[in-house]
């Protein structure tokens, strides 16, 4: 027998401190197995942010970087514009790249910054216990929105991919979710282009993923599956944004 | 004297910086710095560098975060307000241990405030405009000369000690110019960055550049061993120009402009009679405590005269110094006003004749 | 001459900047000691414009000036705001083109140079401080001429060297001007 | 033939694992409680699996492996 | 006592602002302050108040500016990552004189550091973390009752003398819960802000709320002005508490939970015959000089032992209110931890026994 | 006779600072034009940024705040929450606006914040002596892009209207240019508009404005007119790209 | 009693910090004054949380407790962790559902109540801590079984109410367990 | 018939009111400078106006009023 699926070697092996059925979890293993298909465990670096990943350069295997909230996408310029050769990628959630850090990942983009994010958006604040995130969908009860988003007060969700798919340095920009393992498969596709395209200097890569947050949904893991599949899927379509290596963008 | 060039402050640093090895400049236009940048637009070039304009200042403290975190010298620049919206980035840095280097050429506030020279910054630069116990190495140049020496040095001692080094000048000093000798070859130390996370590069250590630690016996760990290094810098990197310190009754503390302006204050008094002393730190932090009491305890020293472009910052320290033996007078000038020579001579022929 | 201070001040557009370069890299290449420092601002803009130069024999304290021993003045408001810093003996080298007052103060020296009109007779309106200059090496010999050609050489862009034997023209006759 | 192994000790119950088995053989022993103090996840026929690897890759804790 | 409710710090800030007639929040997210937004978020509700989270502390100090400048009174609060992030905004609103209401409660650096509780901040809000010469006013309460009177009253400082006024606490102080008595009718005062950007309202008065002077000796007249409002606030606004100072032969100088602390290490030492007083400022700015030195010039009095949740940062307010005078010194722990009352007591002891 | 056109009351009268031929001073004009047709100069309340109009608090007659570079639509959205009735404005420019205020002007538009943007772009930092902007074309050369601006090393222009108008916040935005006459009018309707949908209460609006930079440019004013039309308008196209008023957008 | 500290300590979901709230509000409603800390991090979820109550009758000193008078365990870790904290002379209450081992200090009292099994046998799990608040208040007077009523009304929602008579079920069995 | 007028003290002579002219009357006074040291721009032939203000509209400092 042989085994058809083992943990990778792009992860540390230190357990993750994540809550039961947080699919953080399985976004990091699909990035960790993609280092180590494209044989670059020993020469990438990781920059992690804030939010409840912040301390996965523990879980990482390669070179990791803790940046200041909303600040990885500088961070990581600093890192490739020293490591040109190097895969260089970020690891951040809603609330830290579409928050705080809205102009760092912008102008990430628009540099066309040979970079990869993995931009994890769970439509709340994990780490700070619930807050409304910029992806937080109208009506979501938050503690911060206790009567539920209201777009009057709150303004509207942002669709990240879309409006940084408008940048002519955004090479590559994919969302995908991850409820159901046809997705999650698609996703492990999705990091591998942006990874190849940024290794080819084609410029800024991103995939949003569609990710759960039981804890703070206060939804059972798996409840909280169907929950990305009925609720933010409508409002976060998946696809192909931005593709300069197809015939044209979506 | 054949290779004296003239230069201005700002131009000063940025070929320093060339000088001492620096290939990476991440830095957000502000007056009255932007010569830097204009300079190093051009420079990095030739020696295949990046010189890159950041989207703002907090984006380019993040860039050298990232830069320097994986493995490079590295220099921002800015003045105050872009200083200001830094000092997150400056409490990681100092938390995570990377060494940086960033230049302050100050203006004058608060806020919008005006673009004139001022030294309104001592406080967030000295004691620390960011969250935490942290100390940044501070070192004020009086010229443009001392400026370029300073500004190699300062890449050595970030490296060194793996802080952040501030070149904290008033707009003066950034926009004047003076005869500059620019040495040929550099005898700059190449110094080895085991901890960088620059890609484990085939090697099996999992680097991780951090501020973050969970564990508060950790963290009190890190706390402990960044004071630590802060008192061995405190013990080892002390830099302070005295002047006619022997026989002084009255002794002027200032940095930068300030005290270029106490040495001619110095040789009018002489003139009159009246013997002034100048103690002018140049690294700001650490501070020269040591020569300041040694001083306050002469019996020669009547009192101490601060002179600062703000309006009472640096002569805190100084009063710590003293530590009440002798009384620590004050003057400043604010909104891009510069004393004159003849105000605190005013003011020193006051303090001779006991009426100040 | 041990330490020598000279304000130079003007509209925005007439090179008084430069022209304070121009003087204190002159007078370095002589072997001085020089600083020079430009009166920056958002008001600079259109405004007037001025810069502080000190030459010296031994290392120079402040290179901020409250009194001068020379003030070169481009325009009328400049001589108006400066003449009070010139020290008592000292001297105002003017053009005299385009400032049509004198300094109403007795104790100090005057040389009215009419620079803007010899320069544009000469071809180029832009050189009346090339001449000012030549007045002020000739009269307080600050630097001579030859370090100042080779300061026009050093500041000047190469594509702009073949002006240079027009300057020097300019130059001398403010050099020999009285 | 196939083969799933679950690390208890990772597992933190969290269940996803569990719809997505075609064979409907995983299942969370609610009797047994890891070091975490969570009820493990565990395989119940492992002569039924097909070693497909559905459980593993929802799993987000890296908890099984699977060998064909 | 009946209307006692039991509430934790966080809540007690947010609660005091609304009594305080604050309609207006503006904040971003961070551990551990959260409460406050969540608590406000429901509250704002029934007042028909706005709660509004901004898209980083940035932009909510810069809503603060905004809001207050227009008149109204408002809250936003952070912690110290976020602190640091303020600080440009801090330095314009001392330049405008708006008056505004910031919460810091602090947690631990530097850096991301961690989330428990630290008085690591104190340079940053004391000294001026931000550029120029400037002054908040900061207040620190070590109980949820004084938190909630605190609050209340910073709104009127605020507006009185158009300050920023700092709420300044530790984790332990915003987590923990205590008995606390609303006041059911308040006595706040209304003030006019004829200055405020509001609108003309049909007037003719051209309000501008600006921080920047072109005209150095404008600049200069604006900040004299605001360093003779920052004088008559140190004549007129010190608050601290003193206790069992009149035969104490240490004095501890404590704020926040470490004074707490130091009371039980009083009692006990009582116990053990060892006079000990306490000075806890509860203005740290203005900072309570006068106590402090005229304490230092008593004969009772050995030694000053400061202790603090940082590295050494009040302390140097107290060597120079005691300018020399007496030996001051200190004891801090730093990245969430807290001294124990007989870790301080053991000090207490060696210092007692001339052995510290 | 009667005149047909006269200073507006909407401005102080105070000489402006700008450069000579700078178009700024058409903008202000305009936007004061507006006020005053609105008759809103008594209760309006405009917020002036960081850039060559830092104190354009002095020229516009209505009530002012001076905002720190980049964050005027913070402090927009802080005067507006405390008095949604007034008419609240910002005034920025292209470095303002589209570098470090990205975060704040992408989250005004996404709350629907009912303030207007006035956003002058003239594809350069003037107040700071010509450094690039995000907005500077390919090949232009500044103080900071001496070789001019290489997309390799320094990114891409950003095209901050079709940016800002993916975001469901967004009432109404529209690109304008002060190049000639009919342009000029134009944009005064595109004011008009905006300040008028603001009014309604229909979310965040703003004016895109194309605007010389003679003096760091180091072209003439009137050859600056010409490089509009022939520079800037195919990088940045004219047109309304939001207007919810409309049947779509375009 | 004059002062009387508890430490409270148990897994994440075992609802320690607000069994740590309700006794400190019973106390208060006593007319005592009291504190509540809770640990707080980011380490909490699913670890261990513990929070400390001081309860007196004069002004509270520090509300962080290096030592307490009791304390109420739920779980093994939290008694091997703060076991040392006990005074002499001070009480441990465990719940000896799911803590099998016992102090091994001779100075001090033991009190293991079989609190979640008593708890679910009645139906909830989840009130096991009222239990043991029960029990603190049968031997060590801290508040009277009306004000732990009231500090319950005041802390539960209005749609729980209706569970108040078997938390007080439990609690009166706390109360009587020696 | 129409008049415009120029306050030549605030113009700058930048000259963007004189392409715009359909009557080409509007020039800059080279000959003359105000007191901020700039070329005015003025009208011509005031008769030839027809008071479309064009000029006007394109004067960036409030320079011309126009009656008609
Ligand atoms: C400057 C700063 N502001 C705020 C915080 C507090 N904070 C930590 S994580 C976080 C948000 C996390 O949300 P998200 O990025 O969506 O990540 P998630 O936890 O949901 O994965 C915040 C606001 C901080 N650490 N630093
Ligand atoms: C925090 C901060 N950073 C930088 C500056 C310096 N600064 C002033 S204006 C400006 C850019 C102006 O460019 P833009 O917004 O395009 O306006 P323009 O002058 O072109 O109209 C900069 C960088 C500042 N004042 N504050
Ligand atoms: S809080 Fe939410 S996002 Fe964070 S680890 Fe738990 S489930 Fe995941
Ligand atoms: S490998 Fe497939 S069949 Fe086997 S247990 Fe997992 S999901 Fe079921
Ligand atoms: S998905 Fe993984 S962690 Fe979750 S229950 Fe299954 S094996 Fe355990
Ligand atoms: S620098 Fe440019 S933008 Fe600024 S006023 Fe002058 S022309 Fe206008
Ligand atoms: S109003 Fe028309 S015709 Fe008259 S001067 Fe102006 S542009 Fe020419
Ligand atoms: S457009 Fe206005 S400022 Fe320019 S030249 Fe004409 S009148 Fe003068
Ligand atoms: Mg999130
Ligand atoms: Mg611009």
């Amino acid at each position: 027998m042989e085994k058809v699926f083992k943990i990778t070697k792009g992860l540390t092996g230190v357990p993750m401190h994540y809550c039961p059925g947080c699919t953080h979890g399985i976004v990091h293993r699909l990035v960790a197995e993609v280092l180590e298909e494209m044989d670059v465990i020993e020469s990438a670096i990781g920059v992690s942010s804030v939010g409840c990943t912040y301390n996965n350069y523990d879980y990482f295997a390669c070179d990791m970087l803790q940046a200041a909230h909303g600040r990885a996408p500088a961070v990581a310029t600093g890192v490739k514009r020293v490591h040109p050769g190097s895969l260089v990628f970020t690891y951040q959630g809603d609330g830290d790249l579409a928050a705080i850090g809205t102009a760092e990942i912008v102008h990430a983009a628009a540099r066309g910054e040979r970079i990869t994010t993995i931009f994890v958006n769970n439509a709340i604040y994990g780490m700070t216990s619930g807050q409304m995130a910029p992806t937080t969908l109208i009506g979501q009860v938050t503690t911060t929105t206790p009567f539920g988003r209201d777009a009057a007060i709150h303004g509207y969700p942002i669709r990240m991919s879309e409006m940084l798919s408008t940048l002519d340095g955004a090479a590559f920009i994919q969302r995908v979710s991850m409820h159901d393992v046809r997705n999650v498969r698609e996703a492990k596709k999705a990091i591998t282009k942006a990874f190849r395209l940024q290794s080819e200097g084609a410029g800024f890569t991103m995939v949003e993923i569609l990710s759960t947050c039981p804890t703070n949904w206060g939804i059972d893991p798996v409840g909280s599956l169907e929950w990305i599949k009925e609720m933010m899927i409508p409002q976060y379509p998946l696809g192909v944004y931005k593709d300069v290596t197809a015939g044209g963008d979506k | 004297m054949s290779n004296r060039v003239l230069m201005k402050g700002n131009e000063a640093i940025a070929e320093a910086a060339v000088k001492a090895g620096c290939r990476h400049y991440f830095g957000y236009p502000i007056t009255p710095q932007t010569e830097i940048a204009h300079y190093l637009a051009k420079r990095m070039k030739d020696v295949d560098g990046v010189f890159l304009q950041a989207e703002s200042e907090v984006a380019a403290i993040n860039m050298v975060y990232g830069a320097a975190g994986a493995g490079a010298r590295v220099l921002t620049s800015s003045s105050s307000p872009g200083i200001s919206l830094k000092q997150e980035g400056f409490s990681y840095i100092a938390g995570a241990e990377i060494p940086s280097v960033v230049v302050n050429v100050m203006r004058c506030g608060p806020g919008l405030g005006g673009i004139l020279p001022a030294q309104g910054d001592y406080f967030q630069c000295v004691k620390g405009g960011g969250h935490g116990d942290y100390k940044n190495l501070v070192l004020a140049a009086s010229g443009v000369q001392e400026l370029f020496s300073l500004t190699m040095e300062a890449f050595d001692l970030a490296d060194k000690y793996r802080i952040l080094v501030v070149i904290l000048a008033d707009g003066t000093i950034g926009q004047m110019m003076e005869p500059v000798i620019i040495p040929e070859d550099t005898d700059m130390k190449i110094f080895d960055k085991p901890w960088a996370a620059s890609g484990k590069k085939g090697g099996n250590v999992h680097h991780t550049i951090k501020s973050i630690y969970i564990d508060p016996v950790v963290l009190e760990g890190l706390n402990n061993r960044l004071q630590s290094k802060y008192r061995e810098i405190e013990a080892n990197e002390v830099r302070v120009e005295t002047s006619a310190l022997e026989d002084a009754e009255i002794v002027i503390t200032a940095f930068g402009t300030c005290a270029r302006i106490a040495k001619n204050v110095i040789k009018e008094a002489a003139r009159e009679g009246i013997k002034v002393g100048l103690i002018r730190p140049i690294t700001l932090w650490p501070f020269p405590v040591e020569i300041i009491s040694e001083t306050a305890r002469k019996d020669s020293v009547k009192a101490f005269l601060d002179i600062e472009l703000n309006a009472g910052q640096m002569v805190e320290d100084v009063r710590l110094a003293v530590n009440g033996k002798k009384e620590v007078l004050f003057h400043g000038r604010t909104g891009g006003m510069i004393p004159s020579q003849e105000e605190i001579l005013d003011i020193v022929r006051r303090i001779a004749g006991g009426g100040f | 001459m041990s330490e020598f201070s000279i304000i130079i001040s003007g509209f925005g557009g007439q090179g008084v900047l430069s022209a304070g370069r121009m003087a204190a890299l002159a007078a370095m290449l002589e072997g001085r000691e020089v600083s020079w420092l430009p009166s920056y601002g958002p008001e600079m803009r259109g405004g007037t414009a001025n810069c502080s130069v000190v030459i010296s024999d031994e290392p120079i304290g402040s290179p901020l000036l409250s009194s001068c021993d020379v003030l070169i003045a481009l325009n009328r408001p400049s001589l108006e705001k400066f003449e009070k810093t010139v020290k008592k003996g000292g001297t105002v080298i003017l053009d005299s083109s385009l400032v049509e007052i004198r300094p109403s103060r007795e104790d100090i020296r005057t040389i009215a140079v009419p620079a803007s009109d010899t320069a544009s007779e000469n071809g180029n309106m832009a050189f009346a401080g090339v001449m000012l200059l030549g007045c002020l090496s000739g009269n307080l010999n600050c630097y001579n001429r030859d370090n100042f050609r080779k300061a026009l050489e050093e500041i000047l862009p190469a594509k702009k060297h073949d002006l240079i034997p027009l300057e020097m023209e300019i130059f001398d006759k403010g050099y020999h001007y009285v | 033939m196939a083969r799933v192994t679950f690390d208890e000790e990772r597992c933190k119950g969290c269940g996803l694992c569990v719809p997505v088995c075609p064979k409907q053989i995983v299942v969370i022993r609610t009797d047994k409680l890891n070091s975490k103090g969570l009820h493990p996840a565990c395989v119940e026929r492992q002569d039924l699996c097909i070693g497909c690897a559905f459980c593993a890759i929802m799993c987000p804790d890296q908890v099984i492996e699977v060998e064909r």
